[in-house]
């Protein structure tokens, strides 16, 4: 990985959008913009990282969100039953999902298309409905969280200013990674795998640990998310852990800002869930804000498919370069 | 001895594709792979570099028994390939597509020295204009010459080309008959499923015909086209027939 | 313990899951689009028999028959509007169209009948047999189900339009170039996998109560009957709801019932990995 | 030139004294905002709108009565604000943070549920904001160190427990009992305290199992009651599950001696099921037909505070044109809680009411009203109880009778369900 590579100024367009939306709230000191934009940067943090599977390698992931709910499942988990400290909770969150990614994609890789996407679903769901019945996390009722855990990170509301940091900087080093990805070449050999996989191996690229290693990559952030997310949140059960609804909440961004581009999935994920949150606080659409988004989004897949990024990248070949 | 296929067989259900086929090739030498249509090329081609298992006999490449290998071990050994069909990756550019070539294939390169690579083999194939141009947007003629770099680029010890030059009207067959015989003189093997039947007679050193998955003939270019075999074998395409049987000159015309 | 009782009742609701499967698979082999606007299409279904039931008095299976002529008609202008213009962009696009059209019809049900439960007030008794005691409404359902099935066959075996929606399932390209209009046909075939989600759930909610979100259920053990049965076989779908429907009386019998969803699922990744094409074979 | 300047004078003129005027007033009248997230779509959508419309209707006749004055003679008003939390718990901390930060709002009503509730009790806690918790019954939300949200209903590991006792008066000789609940927090909250108690008691239970929240098809679980045979089935979730678990049994003719269920026979729909719904037990946090005022309190040696019973009912059935259920009542009573701690106080300083709710020891329509002030449970109903109520009558009348504690009961329970 060459440093020279990291000049590219459409990489740091990127980061510096993202870093400014993420100084907002710490600039203006407002709890409220800050939880606005918290749920915007994970969002980034998701997306950015189903891309590396579903824009790069060509991999449509419907039960992505998996990864999520088993990070924070087993964060938690440590947090509340073991006492572990928010930081090594953080870390096992994403080993864990990282794990679960490496043992799946062993098998389920194999399968193409759509096959691939329902076996997701398919695991999604089992996973689901286990640890509905693992007692060790819970069960049904879930784990939750004492209050007074927030007291080691210097109370409540200097925990949450905690998690939104460490979301912040997620973000940013996922967008990081993305372009890195994108730019090596083992993204390289990811992409080859997306426009023609049998092409690709016949030109020598190991698919199956290509493909695996996307799956592990794309993987291992959300379940770092998901620790945050649910230890903010004080408490996690099955059916928010592994909402089917927020894996295809996280197709939708990525192909709204544009699959397989490494500002597009940020910048979805930012008009998705700004969208969403003017939808549901506005008084015209707040009872039809869900056919409006479904409205638009089709509006989106039948008339721009390539997304907002994907489209400029067409449309106007020069900004190529500048939009990676 | 580069490549050592024997006792080949390879079905599809009831269906017999290719039946004991048995042939060597020397480093260094261009075969050329004939036969009607149907008669089992391309399922050689893809016996050889590992994208069926056959079910019967084996695969020998550099002395090394492939047979049953994926086809990226076998890429990755030196065995590169173009297709008859044309699979460009069509949303990166020309460069990416040899980049990848050059990337995965025997030497393993890092990026950089792919993209140094890939830039003297699209000059090579001329493609070298069309660098940045996404290579869905190539005509067909630069689809087969992309395929062609691609699979130069990952400067493999055998290559083997699935027709090249279908399709392609005749400066494009004469600049690729030309870019033929440039890798030859590299020392790169060659073995090319053709159905120009001038162009193969004139660059191959030695000839395998096939005939409902069963190798006929074997032998250099005029022994084949005297073979009375080959001949009932092409004998429902009589101008076919005419052309083989015609003596070939010793050198191609094609001097570009 | 007698688990004939157990068994029957699996059986009887497979029925019905093997016709709400039927209209999934059947698009999934025609145009290769998987809709996941079907489970809301059930649920709309649901809705259409209750109002024809509730308000107008309706007997509920004759409303299915109704239900089943809007629902055609639905799945046509739904095809129209949002499926045709992606059905050859990749796959990611037919299914994020059909979601989007799932989160329409979610958001406007949701405004317009609320997420209340509602209920189809109709009984047809019940016969206890030994151990077994059998719902009326649930043995119509499952002979309406056997009928839906053989109609369909008949259709697709025995008339010309029928054999069009064959000759474009298994190869569109062949069929156009002999002349058979194939935006129209597959305007059909989404209308008739429509018309079978809508029936569906109109004999769900002969016996079961629902709300607009109801049939993300139905969606889900669809995706698994198709999968079992094979993709794009109709009968298949019937088979695999069999299937399922005797799983979910049989393992309650031996597990907490909690665990069933766990082995359904695991079931279902498991025969995608080894017979993707289903334990009764794919199309054809 | 002249005529506008004069205009502009008498323009500014005007402004200052409607300025002062307003100022004037202002000094005296202060508008309370009250903060909240609404389920008005998904699936707590009925629940949470008749939560919401019993806190409305307080918040109406608390304004329409001209407000509360305080001890500086300041008379405040209330004012909403609310959002939509779609029954799930993705925005309910960002909704909470905007309802405590961007709009003021001074107190905070939790949303319906407990899942919901335990996200955004957490809110109310970080920014220092009372926050009183009504259709919420969880115990867990009030053993995490909290002290600023106070529970109004009566928590679920009391839930069902009352319905054992009122068995155990019905059957002495009733020893197996089944227990089928949804898998979701407060049924499994409710069901595990259940079953501790049940054991306690000598029961024994002869079946133990959860069914998915939004399951329609209750055949294995009647298939499993049916064989096990145990003398009375107790459990269920919500609504919808509840209504169809009878259904259903009774469809299938299993009909165990005894039926509790949770949520689902209070409320006035669950008649609709017909003869399904007769015999069918269930706790109820509130019902109309309860007697409770101020002669109540009276007996019970505390003061009452608010409406009757008798009142809240009418006022509800004129405003809203339906019946009233406990989550109606329990979203009124939530209000209430709130006007009454501010009278005492006679500020709306958040200390100062805290203190008062702390203190609190009354009777309202809604029943007896204390929280728990240890540090481990604090702000945990524990003066609330139950009440059972039971579907009796003919089929095309039914009628929902107490029929337990016994001080409330306005029939005898009728056991067994099938007649004698």
């Amino acid at each position: 990985m060459s440093l020279t590579k990291l000049r590219n100024p459409g990489l740091w367009i990127t980061v510096i959008a993202v870093l400014l939306l993420g100084l907002w709230p710490i600039v203006t000191q407002r709890a409220s913009t800050r939880e606005e934009i918290f749920t915007v940067l994970l969002s980034v943090v998701l997306a950015s990282s189903l891309n590396i599977l579903l824009g790069y390698t060509g991999y449509v992931s419907f039960g992505h969100i998996v990864f999520f709910g088993l990070g924070g499942y087993v964060g938690l988990y440590l947090i509340i039953v073991q006492g572990w400290s928010l930081w090594p909770a953080m870390a096992a969150g994403g080993l864990a999902a990282g794990l679960l990614a490496l043992l799946l994609g062993q098998a389920i890789l194999r399968l193409r298309g759509s096959y691939f996407a329902l076996a997701t679903i398919g695991i999604n769901e089992a996973m689901r409905a286990f640890i509905n019945n693992f007692e060790p996390f819970g069960g049904p009722t879930g784990l939750s969280l004492n209050f007074q855990t927030y007291n080691a990170y210097g109370g409540a509301a200097n925990a949450l200013w905690l998690i939104y940091y460490i979301v912040l900087i997620l973000a940013l080093f996922n967008i990081v990674l993305s372009y890195v990805v994108k730019t090596s070449k083992f993204g390289l050999g990811l992409m080859a795998i997306r426009e023609d996989e049998d092409a690709a191996e016949v030109m020598g690229v190991i698919t199956p640990r290509s493909k695996t290693w996307a799956y592990v990559l794309s993987a291992i952030l959300p379940g770092v998310v998901g620790v945050l997310f649910f230890f903010k949140n004080g408490n996690i059960e099955p059916p928010q852990a592994f909402r089917l609804h927020m894996s295809i909440e996280l197709l939708v961004m990525v192909m709204l800002g544009g699959f397989g581009t490494v500002f597009g999935p940020a910048l979805g994920a930012v008009g998705y869930q700004r969208l969403r949150g003017l939808l549901l606080t506005s008084d015209l659409f707040k009872n039809i804000q869900l056919a409006v988004a479904g409205l638009l989004l089709l509006l989106i897949i039948l008339f721009i498919p390539a997304g907002a990024v994907g489209w400029i990248r067409r449309r106007f070949p020069i900004l190529r370069r500048y939009l990676p | 001895m580069i490549l050592q296929v024997s006792g080949v067989s390879k079905w599809f259900g009831g269906l017999k594709a290719l039946t004991d086929v048995t042939f060597s090739l020397q480093e260094g030498q261009i075969l050329g792979l004939i036969g009607p249509n149907g008669a089992g090329k391309t399922t050689l081609f893809n016996v050889i570099n590992g994208v069926y298992k056959p079910n019967e006999g084996t695969v020998t490449f550099r002395d090394v028994d492939i047979t049953g290998l994926k086809t990226y071990e076998i890429a990755r050994m030196g065995l590169a390939r173009s297709h008859q069909i044309v699979r460009p990756l069509n949303d990166l550019s020309v460069r990416d597509n040899v980049i990848v070539g050059a990337c995965f294939g025997r030497e393993n390169n890092a990026l950089a020295s792919a993209g140094t690579i890939a830039d003297e083999v699209m000059e090579f194939v001329g493609l070298a204009k069309r660098a940045d141009q996404l290579a869905g947007s190539l005509n067909i003629g630069q689809k087969k010459r992309l395929e062609m770099a691609r699979a130069l680029a990952a400067r493999p010890y055998l290559l083997l080309l699935d027709e090249v030059l279908a399709g392609l009207n005749p400066s494009e067959i004469a600049m690729m008959i030309d870019i033929v015989m440039k890798i030859r003189e590299r020392g790169t093997t060659i073995i090319m499923i053709e159905h120009v039947m001038q162009a193969v007679m004139s660059v191959s050193d030695q000839v395998l015909v096939l005939d409902f998955g069963k190798p006929i003939a074997f032998g250099t270019p005029a022994e084949v086209a005297n073979d009375a075999r080959v001949v009932e074998a092409y004998l429902g395409d009589p101008s076919l027939a005419a052309q083989l049987l015609a003596p070939s000159s010793d050198q191609p015309e094609q001097d570009d | 313990m007698d688990i004939l009782a157990f068994l029957t009742d699996g059986l009887l609701i497979g029925f019905v899951y093997g016709i709400a499967a039927m209209g999934l698979t059947l698009i999934w082999g025609v145009m290769n689009v998987i809709n996941l606007s079907h489970g809301s299409i059930i649920a709309l279904g649901m809705f259409a028999l209750y109002f024809l039931f509730v308000s107008l008095g309706i007997n509920p299976y004759i409303g299915v028959v109704i239900v089943a002529v809007l629902g055609l008609l639905l799945g046509m202008i739904i095809y129209a509007v949002a499926i045709h213009r992606v059905i050859n962009a990749p796959h990611l696009s037919t299914l994020l169209a059909t979601f989007a059209v799932n989160m329409i019809i979610i958001g406007l049900g949701t405004t317009a009948f609320s997420t209340s439960p509602r209920n189809v007030d109709f009984s047809l008794g019940s016969a206890t047999v030994g151990p077994v005691t059998l719902l009326g409404t649930r043995v119509v359902a499952a002979l309406a189900s056997v009928l839906i099935t053989a109609a369909l066959y008949f259709f697709l075996y025995r008339t010309t339009l029928g054999k069009y929606v064959r000759a474009v399932t298994d190869n569109r390209a062949a069929a156009e170039l002999m002349g058979i209009p194939s935006a129209r046909v597959l305007a059909l075939s989404f209308g008739l996998g429509t018309m079978l989600a809508a029936v569906a759930g109109g004999l769900i909610a002969t016996f079961f109560p629902f709300t607009i979100l109801s049939g993300g259920t139905y969606e889900l053990k669809s995706f698994v009957i198709c999968v079992l049965g094979g993709v794009g076989n109709p009968l298949g779908a019937l088979f695999g709801g069999l299937i399922l429907g005797t799983f979910e009386g049989i393992i309650p019998y031996f597990l907490p019932t909690s665990w069933v969803p766990v082995i359904e699922f695991i079931l279902f990744v498991v025969i995608l990995l080894v017979r993707p094409t289903g334990l009764l074979g794919a199309k054809k | 030139m002249n005529r506008s300047r004069q205009l502009v004078v008498l323009l500014l003129l005007t402004v200052l004294v409607l300025g002062l005027s307003v100022s004037a007033v202002a000094a005296q009248e202060q508008t309370v905002v009250i903060g909240f997230t609404a389920s008005q779509t998904g699936k707590y959508n009925v629940e949470s709108t008749r939560q919401i419309n019993g806190l409305n209707l307080w918040l109406n006749q608390v304004n329409d009565a001209g407000g509360i004055t305080l001890s500086d003679g300041t008379v405040v008003t209330f004012s909403t604000v609310f959002y939509d939390d779609e029954s799930n718990t993705d925005r309910v901390q960002e909704l909470y943070t905007r309802l405590a930060t961007e709009d003021n709002a001074d107190f905070l009503i939790s949303p319906y549920s407990s899942g919901l509730t335990d996200a955004s009790a957490i809110i109310a806690e970080q920014y220092g904001k009372i926050m009183i918790t009504t259709g919420a019954a969880s115990d867990s939300t009030y053993t995490k160190g909290y002290s600023l949200v106070f529970q109004t209903y009566t928590p679920a590991s009391r839930y069902l427990t009352g319905a054992l006792d009122l068995l155990a008066s019905l059957d002495e000789s009733a020893q197996r009992i089944a227990i089928v609940h949804e898998n979701d927090k407060f049924s499994t909250d409710v069901s595990t305290a259940l079953n501790d108690y049940a054991l306690e008691l000598g029961y024994e239970v002869v079946l133990f199992e959860g069914y998915d929240s939004g399951a329609t098809d209750f055949a294995p679980f009647i298939n499993k009651i049916q064989e096990a045979a145990p003398d009375a089935v107790l459990g269920g979730g919500h609504f919808q599950d509840g209504s169809t678990f009878a259904r259903q049994l009774f469809e299938k003719t299993v009909t165990p001696a005894f039926v509790a269920l949770l949520v689902a026979p209070p409320e006035p729909s669950f008649s609709e099921l017909g003869e399904a719904a007769l015999g069918i037990v269930g706790p109820s946090q509130w019902e109309p037909l309860a007697q409770i005022d101020a002669s109540a309190a009276e007996a019970a040696g505390v003061d009452f505070y608010g409406p009757s019973s008798a009142d809240f009912h009418d006022a509800y059935m004129e405003a809203f044109g339906e019946e009233p259920s406990y989550h109606a009542a329990g979203g009124y009573v939530s209000g209430l809680l709130l006007q009454k701690a501010i009278e005492d106080a006679g500020s709306i300083d958040t200390q100062a009411i805290k203190e008062q709710l702390d203190a609190m020891n009354l009777l309202t329509f809604f029943g007896r009203i204390q929280f728990d002030t240890t540090p481990e449970a604090h702000g945990l109903q524990i003066g609330h109880s139950m009440m059972y109520v039971q579907w009796q009558g003919m089929a095309d009348a039914l009628d929902k009778q107490i029929v337990w504690p016994p001080e409330a009961v306005t029939a005898d329970a009728l056991y067994p369900i099938g007649g004698e």
